[in-house]
Parts: C-alpha cells; structure tokens; sequence
C-alpha cells in the first residue's frame, strides 16, 4: 500500500473535461510510492503557492555527462518517497512514431525502475521518465540500451535533435527532416552524451516553413525546408474550393505577403518571382497548389529564451542549402561553428550571443559563408562599421560600377 | 545502429557492463505503419474530416486517418498501456505524438475510424485539436519537479484548456491559438513566440544567504547570470551585493546559485503575454508581447489567469479576420486597440526599459484614438 | 584688390545648371580677402582630399555662451584671410519670411563685419553668417539687437527652435506652428544664450504629420500638430479628381495603412476609428479631404543623430496635447524634463539617451505622464522588468476582471 | 519684443553698451505679405501649376501664388541682393525660404507671376523642385568651414544636382526623392532619414599625438565620445590608447579631442544610405540604410558617387510604384531585389555588427529568390 494524502486542491484539478495530470499521478500513486509521496508534497506547494524541489545535484551515468537531471526534495522527511526524484531522458525516435510493443517496454522499465510518471515528451523532445533515485539509473540505461535506446542531451550538450512528422506523414516535407535528425543524431553522439560546449546547443529540423516544431524559436541551429520551383497550380482544385465557398480574393490573395497572387474569379496566378515562400496559399488550398523543386533547407542560428540577452529567434546565415545524405556539407559547417565557439565562448554563452558578441563577419567567415542580403532583415542604419585591412586593398566599384 | 531488439526485454538481473553507449534512438523506421513507409515522402494531400480526424492521402491512393486526442503530458505508465491496448486494436499498433503533446491514432484501416472515435469517447479521452482551434498547451514542469518555478504549470494548463475546451474539440477559432506555459522566465518552451502564453514572475529581490553563498556558488558565474549587471561583489562577507535598483527579478541568480532563493508566495505569480507566433504563414515570426504584467497565483484553477485570457481570446474571436492568428489581429488594428478592445490596462510595465527598450518606443505619429 | 586664386578643381563646378557654391564664393571673393582665400584653401582640400579646419576655439560675446562658433584655419600662414573664420548664427523669424529690406540689412552688416558668405539657413534653421573675426563680434552683435535681431543657440544649449511654414501657407497646419516657435524661443531665451545643459536641445514644430521640417528625425522634442475630429469628404472634388485621371482605388484605397478608406467608383467613405492620420488621402486628393477638430499635437522626445549610442526617432510621449497660448502645459513639461535632465544627465548625453539610460517610466513620471499604448510601437517581449514597492500593493485586476 | 525698427540702420561708429540681449528674432508678422496675414490659418486648397509654380488659394478666395528655384545655399551678399531687388519688383519685397534652402518668391499679384518666371529664367535661376521630384539637398559644410569633414558636402551636392537637375525641374519620380549630405558621421542634418543620402566616412584609426593629449584633450569626455568602448587610458603617456580591433573609425573621438586626427586622404570617401524618410505619410518614419559602404575621394565631382547613385535612382523609376518613395518601394521588393536589381554588391560591411546589430538578422525564412 502506498501512502495516501488527502488532495483537497489538487482534487479541484480532476474536474473539468481537460485530461487531468492529477488523474494521472493519482493513478501512479497507487501502487508507486514515489509517485504517491510527489502528490502529497504538490498539494503542499498547492497550499503554500511555492515549489520544493531542491536546486538539482549531479548524478548520471557512467561514460556520460548528460541524460539525467538531478532532482531532490527540499522536504525529504516529510515526503521520502520524493527525497530522490530524478529525471532520465531517453532519446526518442525521429518523428515521435511509436508501437505498442515499445511502450510497453518503456512502461514496465518505468515501473520497475521508477515513479511511474513519464513525459510524453519533454520540451527537447526527448521521452521524459520523472522521478527516480541515484542506484537506479545504471540498470536504466543498460537495459535501455540493450533494448536499442539511448539517453538524450542534458547540460552544456548537444542537446537530443527533433523534428516535425516530415515526409512520413505530410506533403510539404521538402526535405526528410527525420533522417537529417536521425543522421546528426548519430554524427554526434560523442557531443550529445558528452558536455564540451560552453553551452547547450538545439538543433530542430522542418520540412517547411510552417515550422511545425517551433524550430525558429527554439533551436540554436534551425533547419527550415523550403524550394526555389514555381508553385504549381491544378487550377481545377481551386476551382473547387472556390465552389466549397472559400472566399479566394479575401482569404488567399489578400494575405498574400510577397502580393503575387491574382484570381480573376476562374483562374488563379502566382508571380513566383515575388513570392515569399510563406505556405499560406499552399496550406490553404491543400492539394490544389504544391511547391516544386529544386527543395533545400534555410539554414539559421542562434534562437534561444531570454536569459541572459533578451529572447532571439534565429537568423539566416544560409538562403538555401540542399540537403541529401550523407549531409555532409551541414556536418562540416556545424563543426566548424562549435570550434570556433569552444574557442571563443564563454561558460553559458549560447552561440548566438557569442556572434553578437564578436559580429556576424566573424561567425561567416568561420563558417565559409559570404554575405547576402537574406540574412538580414535590412542592411545597417549607423554609419560605423568595421573594416579589414584587406577590404581597404579593393576597389569594387571599378566592376560595379561599369 | 538503430536497431531495436525483436522482443523487448527486462532481464531480472542487470549486467551494467553489458550497456552500449553511443548508439543514439532506435531508427524511425521501426515505428511507421506500413503505409506510412510505403508512401514516405509521396503525399498528395490531407483532408479534415473533422475536428479531431484527419486523413492524408498518397499519391499512390493509399490513405491514412489520424484520430487526435488531448494529453495532459505528464501520464502514468497505466495510461500509456492503456493507449498501446487502443493503438493495438484499431492501429497495428502504430501511434505518434505531436510536437504539442497530443496523441495521435493512426489507422490504416477505414472501417476502424468510427469504431476507434467510438471507444475513445467511451473512455473520456477529449478528440479534438486539428485545424483551426485551440491544440493542446505546450508547458514546463513547474511545481511538480522544478527548482525554480514561480507557478504551477499543469495546473494553470488544466483550468484554461477546461475553460476552452469547446474550442479544442468543435468550435473554430479565426485561425490556430497557441497556448504556452513557462513556470519562470527560463522560459524552457516557445512561450515567447506563442499566441497567448503565461509566466511564473518574481516580484521581490532574491535573499542573499551569505553564510552559504561561498559554499554552492561561483561568483563569476553568478555574476554573469545578471542580465543587468545588478550583482556585485561584497568581498567582506565572500559574498555578493544586489542593487536593489537594477534588480528585475529575473531569478537567474537563482539558476546558477542556491543561495539566492527568490520565490515569494505572496508575490510571486503570472504575467500574460501575446501575438507570438513561429511559423512563416503570411506574416515572419513574431515574439509574443506584454499584456498583463501581473496576477496573482491562485491556486489551484487560478481564476484571475483564466478571467483576463477569456477577455484576450473572447476579443480575438470577435475582431480578428479567418486565417489571422492573434499577432496578425493586433498589429492590424494596433496596440492601442488590443488594450481598448480588452479592457486591460497599459501599465509602466508594459513600456521596455531594459537593453533594446528604445527599438519599441513608437516613432511615428501614426495610431489610432481609442479615447 | 583681393588676392586671386589659381582653381582649376573648383572651376569645375561652376559647370552645370545647378546654382554653383564656388560662384558665390568668387563672387564674394572678388571684393573680400577673407572669401577669397576661403577659395584659395577650398581649392587645396579639393586637390589634397582632406579638410584645412582646426579644431573650433572658444569665441562669443559678452553675456553669451553661445551663438557663435570658432573657427580657424590650419594654414593661416598661407592663407591668412581665414585664419580666423568664425560662423554667427543669427536666430532666423519663424517660417524663414523675409522682406527684402531685411536681407539688405544683413547684406550690408555681413559686408562691413564679415566675409559676405552666408547660408540661408543652417540645419538647425538660423540664419549663418559665414566667416568673421573676433573682434567683429560685438559691434554685430551689438547692431544686429539694435535692429530687433538676437544670436541663436548653440553648444549645450537649447537650440534655435524653428519650424514648417504652418499656417502662414498651408492649409494642413493644425497648430500654429509659428507662433509656437515665437513663443518658446521668447520664453526660453536664457537657455537659448547661456549653455546650461548637458548637451544641446532641439525643439522643431510641424502643423501636421507630413513633418515638413523633419521634425522627428532632427529635434530632441518634436512637436506635431495632428485632429481628433473626422475626415471631411467633399465628394464633388473627389470625383472631380478621379475624372482627372486619379486612380482613387489604386493610389488613396490600397495605400491606406488603416486599410479605412474605401471607394464605390462614386463615393469615398473613411472608417474614422482606424485612421492612423497619415495624411496621404489628404494630400494627394488637396482640397477635397480635411481633417477637423479638435485639433492639438502629438509630443515625441528623443531624435538625434548618430552619436553616441546611434541614431534614433524621436518617440511618442504625449498622443495628444491641444495648443492653445500660452503653451502653459507645454512649457511645464519641457521646464521638467530640463530640470530632471540637468540632474542626471551626463557631459554630452541627449536626453533621448538619458531616458535610455534611467528609463521611460522615470522620464515619464518626471514629466506627470500617465503610462499609454500609444507610446510604444509594441509592449516589452521579454519578460523582465522593475517593480516599484507601491506597485505591490496595488490589485489592479480587481477592478479590470470585474 | 520682436520688433523691427521701421528703417535698418547701422551705425558708423557702434556703442557696444547699446547691445540689447535677449530680445529673441522679431516677430514673424514683420515679415508675411499681406494676403499672407489676412488669410493666416485659413486656407482652404492649394494647386501645383508647374514644377516650380503653385497657388494656394484662401477659404476667403484670396490667392497668393510660389516661385521655387534652386539655391546652393552658401550664398554671397551679391546674390541675396539680387534676390532682394527681384521680390521687390514682383513681390513686394517678401520672399522665404524652404527647410530645404530653396528660395520661393510669394506673389500676390497673378499678372506679376509669368513676368518673374521670366525675368528668373533670364537669369539662370533653376526653377522646380515643387511636388513629386528631386528637390533641393540639405548638406552639411564639408571643407568649407568644417574641421571634421571627411568629405566635401557643396562639391557633392552640386555633382549630385547637376546630374538631376532635370528631375528638379521637369521630369517627375515616383514621389519626392529626398537627397541629403553628411560631411562626417557626426551627420548634422537628416541623412539617417532621407531617400538618398551620403556619408563622409575614415577607414583607418586616430593617429594619436601622445604629446598632445594631456594639454588639449580630456581623458573621461574622449573615453565617453567612443560608442564601442575602444578608448583606454594609457597612463604611462598620460594619454590613450586606442583597441585596434574595436575601432569603427567613427571619428567622435576627434571631435571631442583634437589630439586624435584620423583624416586620411586616401581612406577616406563616401557611403551611400537610401530608404529613409521623416514624414509619416503611408508609412511610419525610416532610417536610412547602408547601400553602398564605400566609394572613393575623387573631387571635384565624385564621379563614382554619381554613378552609383544613378543605379539606385534608376532602379527606382523603373520599379516603384506611384507614391512609393525610395523607401516604400524597396520594402515591398525586398532588399534582397533590391540589391539585385541596383547591381550593388552585398558585403560584410552591410550587415551591422553594432550593438543593436542582431534586431537588423532575418528572423524569418521569407524571401524571394533573386539567383
């Protein structure tokens, strides 16, 4: 028998239609006493407004600096079960696709080894097992691995790669985003398993740019499909969608960014020269228009949350990129910016703010990269600016100006 | 690489010497119905059926249905097996997650659709989340397994996906409303990019535990993690100083040093920020934007939280065109408006005063009178 | 006999339709040793690249710190009618109206006391007067105040405050911008004279937001007349331009930022409520739209230049104030904002850079400003901000939630 | 207050104890024609009759028509007399000038308006300028008066104008094409806001006279003038030192310390920003952005500024739609075509590295392909 508290507050939480969480740990804390001591001391922090958890001590497991997070109680007499309550990450698959079979694998792992409580997933993406104690992580990730899985990232790391459901089960997949992910999964185990970086390091990769994983907000290395064909047009199928009584003028033409779009009310046309590639008239008319190739990725650094310089989305520092196993020329680039970033980096400094730091030029020219006006949003407006030595040699002008 | 084994298995004794590392996740390949693999990267077109079923077709004519179910995330090894039973009857097997932490059925076999809804109704599972409603809410650990979160997460995300739960499984928004949650200004999450999103603030100065600080942290470090260089040092006490001036709560002291603690349950609580969104539809990025500094934590359906995004989402529904998500609405009819249409009112805090705080100052004469 | 130059650099540029600078310096040269060698040094900075200025000397008159700016040449040896070479800003009548009694008036002073080159006017709008030596300082000071003349601003001073041509002629004025630049340039002679500040401060009036005097780019407080009331439509003139040729919906409609114009071919209707008055509608259909009252100002601080800390717009601290002599609210906001200034600011820091520095809020309380959306192109995004003690006890959603 | 004597006079001989202070300019109503001051505030239309020609008509009728023509505006005496002596014969005497330094001649009497036009044409003056055309450049005073320039502005604006002219007088752009001169970073005048403008900038470091310093300059004033940071003390010299690698050649420093000459003949030129503009018609206010960061010293008419300068205005005659200003026009192709239609090349320089330099980075995969 384990424990049981009495959960006034927490019961409130089992009301409503919404799935509860408070279901879900009640139903752990049946037979899981480190689950049933977690609803006690959360009905407290319900009570008192205020978390109990300790700031997190280093535990993990041999071979790896990363994987699990350290997790203690700050009221370990009060609710022993949660004195130990760590958290294994375990690597999830490419696309977030799974079988029966593997969850229940993962499910009697869990609860022989664990509190029973998982995440599906974590905010990386990894399959998140909460709430374990120091003894048990070893066997964890023996028989984790036995069975084909692995640990994912946790501190200064690589952290574990994701992506969007892709090609698998979507038709504006313009690159496979899960064998990129799964690729650069496997080129960097050493750097996910391992913390050598000044910081952590996301990388998240989508077939286009509806960015179905957030990879522009959330990874210091995004990689967004995208194409440089014409938009096709089966003008029969927007035909149809007009009849079906979308308002074509008003709900596609109108927000049309790049306004390239014109219908005269039987034909719709796209002057692919301004268009900007933002998937609204695509993913509105679903079947009836389609992007053709050549398909690539946008490629863009730096996103990350606010601390410590303010919140950034990522930038582009490659218009288009063609993406085809084995990646090589991504894999090069993305060595050649963490060299230059264990070098200049200082201890919790994402790569974003170490380009901020030291200038856009620098970070390029590390990676081999000239510049072109897709990476900024507009040139500069003061009138500083740095100048090599070697620029102060040329005179472009004498060739542009012919 | 990226097998996994014909048959799981758990031995009763664990040889730790027997672990591989560095074999990374199993190949997705092991996961994808067969359908799925057969048409990988050969999809026509998708249609929504309904508002938690869709169905992909391929160009080869095949089809897959996806039933959508809501998850609240955080789920026991029980519900997990229950969702397995339910994948093995109608679905081979085969289920997925979304990047928002909804569960989806896939089925191959049209005739199990129906009978797959039917069975998930029967067990209360909420179908709902696709097209454009309110999905599932991404959100952070907050009191259940974080140091540092100055609100509950799951809770907050309970009390207002029940409060719009319609929204998630029949009704329709303008376009898709994307809800976050980050239980402090870490920020784990997209919640500065998300359409209505909350976070866990601080209100106080951290309390300095001098006796401990040379114990469990780095002064460099700790330093370092003030976005306004409001941490000095106080070599007398091998210690540090805060000037209480320069000092905006951040709590990032705290994340590198346990001897900051500032969490406040009097004055800790949520500040609602809007118009956020990631996707490159119609309109860049945006980041999402201040619109209520402050409310209370009110455990546990916080009703003040829930009251001022019924006010945000009510206003969104009435004013915005089909397609606009929240940010395209606001920046068409302008801040001033938001603020008059909401009812919420425009405090100091909502004006920038930190690094960039001028690059949001306003420039032109152009705005429109609410008054 | 003035001495004459060999130029054949700037003969050059006597070519050409334009009105040619280097003609007015020869012709002033060609009875002024000091223009003539202007000339002679300008021609040697054509043909060496580079300027033949030293760095600016301290001159003035008595009772004054400003109003005049020291200028000497590098070779006076050479050149010794510029050795000394000093500019006297003569504070310009608002509107640059002028009789030509007036300008005779000048002529004859410059000729006697100066070089007889002039600009009309300066950036910040004074009449300059280009070119004299010290010891002329006082006899023109002295003559030009016996003519109803006074010097204008310069150094760490209020500037010149100048202004559009407002509603002298221009049917778009919505306050009088003259009589505003009169009145505040009488009221605050003493910080025009007497450098007291931390830097210089530029205040510019425009009747209306077309800002014909760069108002908002050029002054540290930008005063622009804007209306409240509707637009008026005379639909006769606006068909009338459509008939001469004026494509209503391509050139008004589609270019309206409010999007609150529309046109049925017969009629032009405004949605006044999502005007943001931009005048374009206004202008480019002259006479056939009208803004009406209530009409005031849009108050803006902060424009300025490059240095330090780059360049910046000045922004929106009051949406609407009306403007009625005499200025009183007006005054006691800019006597606030100086006082607070005067306290806090550092050598050469704009106060656009001091409230950069302290913060809106401050600024804005200084100044008895209410917080309002208008002042910010958007909300903060990052979610870190200051908290006064009075703040805490303060449960606003009380009252909003209600 | 404000008056004018009703005769000017200057004393042979001056008491300088007679000076009066603080008597401020005189009032503006000295010097507005009459049908000016009859109809103040009340005007009801105005008309463009011709590039340098307009009425502006009063509710009560009354008509005063403008003359606009082109002034370099360094003038001589001479000049201004001329000036005088023609609104005496056409004007009454009054006559005004733009913030622009155009000279409009105010008639009030329409059978005078042809006959000026004449007598003006007969005298070379460039009529124009007035409505949708290039008008007058605001410049700065380069080497004519300038201690910091590092370029000539009059030199410039003539090569400039020479090459517009008839933009200025007949052909009409898009919407007004706004030119301005900067000598010198230091940029009096609206260059950070105008549709076409030119910086004078230095491409090497102060050369610093150690000698000097100490008597000339002062170490926390120096220090302060530069906006990265590069300027240390160097006690030993009791002068500065001067970071190499920060340095962006801003000049300020000389401008506070003369001990720190950084002119340079050779490395010294010309950059070009575009696409700013002050007023907020159709669009809010814009600075001005790098389009070209480098083109050389070549006096006495720049003919490489010229040139480039013809690729932009070109490129936007040929592109912009009607109203568009230089500006509008390139944020609806793109900078992106902008760069590709003009020819200019792309480089380091143009991306900011400042501090505010990542607001400037492409936050978003929308673009158009130009190669």
């Amino acid at each position: 028998m384990t424990k049981k508290y009495d959960t006034p507050l927490l019961d409130e939480l089992e009301k409503g239609p919404f799935p509860s969480f408070v279901t879900e740990i009640k139903k752990a804390a049946a037979k899981n006493p480190m689950a049933a001591d977690e609803l006690g001391q959360l009905e407290k922090s319900m009570r008192d407004k205020v978390t109990y958890w300790k700031h997190g001590g280093i535990v993990g497991v041999r071979g790896y600096g990363g994987g699990v997070i350290g997790r203690y109680s700050q009221l370990a007499d009060e609710f022993p079960g949660v004195a130990h309550f760590h958290t294994v990450r375990v690597n999830q698959p490419a696309g977030l696709f799974y079988t029966s079979e593997t969850i229940r694998f993962i499910c009697d792992l869990w609860d022989k080894y664990g509190s029973g409580l998982t995440n599906f997933h974590g905010s990386t993406g990894d399959m998140v097992l909460l709430g374990t104690v120091t003894d048990n992580l070893e066997p964890l990730a023996t028989i984790l691995s036995l069975n084909g899985f692995d640990l994912g990232g946790s501190g200064s790391a690589m952290r574990t790669p994701s992506c969007c459901v892709g090609p698998a089960r979507c038709e504006w997949s313009m690159i496979d985003t899960l064998d990129i992910t799964y690729d650069l999964t496997q080129e960097f185990q050493d750097e996910l398993h391992r913390p050598q970086f000044p910081y952590k390091f996301k990388i998240k990769t989508v077939g286009c740019p509806v960015d179905c994983n957030a990879s522009i907000a959330r990874a210091d290395l995004s990689i967004i499909g995208t194409w440089k064909g014409p938009i096709e047009i089966d003008q029969d199928r927007v035909r149809d969608y007009a009849k079906k009584g979308v308002n074509i003028q008003e709900e596609i033409v109108n927000f049309c960014p790049g306004k390239c779009i014109t219908w005269d009310g039987n034909n719709l046309a796209i002057n692919n020269s301004d268009c900007l590639h933002c998937m609204h008239c695509i993913t509105k008319l679903a079947g009836a228009l389609k992007p053709t190739p050549p398909f690539g990725a946008v490629i863009l650094i730096g996103a990350k949350a606010p601390f410590v310089i303010g919140a950034t989305l990522s930038w582009v520092i490659v218009p288009f990129m063609e993406l085809k196993p084995p990646y090589q020329e991504l894999k090069d680039m993305i060595r050649n910016m963490w060299d230059w970033w264990n070098e200049y980096g200082k201890n919790r400094e994402r790569i974003g703010e170490l380009i901020i730091r030291r200038g856009m030029r620098e970070f390029l020219e590390v990676c081999g990269l000239e510049p072109t006006p897709e990476m900024v949003k507009e040139p500069r407006n003061d009138p500083f600016w740095f100048w090599k030595e070697e620029d102060l040699e040329k005179k472009p002008w004498e060739e542009f100006l012919k | 690489m990226g097998e996994i084994p014909e048959k799981f298995f758990i031995p009763d004794v664990v040889d730790v010497k027997q672990r591989k590392t560095d074999i990374g996740p199993p190949h997705y390949s092991n996961f994808l119905p067969p359908v799925i693999k057969k048409n990988y990267g050969n999809w026509k077109t998708h249609e929504i059926l309904s508002p938690g079923l869709m169905v992909h077709i391929a160009n080869s004519g095949d089809k897959i249905w996806t039933v959508r179910v809501a998850s609240p995330r955080l789920l026991s090894t029980d519900t997990l097996r229950e969702i397995a039973d339910i994948a093995d009857k109608y679905c081979d097997g085969y289920f997925r997650f979304t990047t928002r932490n909804n569960i989806e059925f896939l089925v191959s076999d049209e005739s199990k659709v129906q009978p797959l809804i039917d069975e998930l109704n029967a067990k209360k599972f909420m179908i709902g989340g696709i097209g454009s409603r309110v999905s599932n809410i991404v959100h952070t650990q907050g009191w259940i397994h974080c140091h540092s979160a100055a609100v509950d997460a799951s809770a907050l995300v309970k009390a207002i996906m029940d409060e719009f739960a319609d929204y998630f499984t029949t009704k329709e928004t303008p376009n898709k409303v994307r809800f976050a949650v980050a239980c402090c200004t870490n920020m784990c999450g997209a919640v500065h990019c998300s359409d209505i999103a909350y976070v866990g603030i601080h209100r106080k100065l951290p309390r300095i535990d001098h006796d401990n600080f040379k114990n469990v942290c780095e002064l460099p470090t700790t330093m370092a993690a003030c976005p306004t260089a409001a941490i000095t040092p106080d070599p007398a006490k091998k210690s540090i100083k805060i000037n209480p001036e320069k000092c905006m709560y951040c709590g990032n002291c705290f994340s590198v040093c346990p001897a900051l603690p500032i969490a406040d349950p009097e004055n800790d609580g949520v500040a609602i920020v809007v118009g956020g969104k990631v996707g490159n539809l119609r309109k860049p990025p945006m980041f999402s934007k201040l619109a209520v500094a402050y409310l209370p934590n009110n455990p546990p359906r916080w009703p003040e939280v829930v009251k001022a995004t019924r006010k945000i989402f009510d206003a969104y529904i009435a004013g915005a065109k089909k397609h606009e998500r929240v940010g395209e609405w606001i920046e068409r009819i302008g801040w001033e408006k938001f603020f008059a249409v909401t009812g919420l009112p425009f405090t100091f805090q909502h004006i920038d005063d930190w690094t960039y705080a001028f690059k949001t100052f306003r420039t032109t004469t152009q705005f429109k009178w609410t008054k």
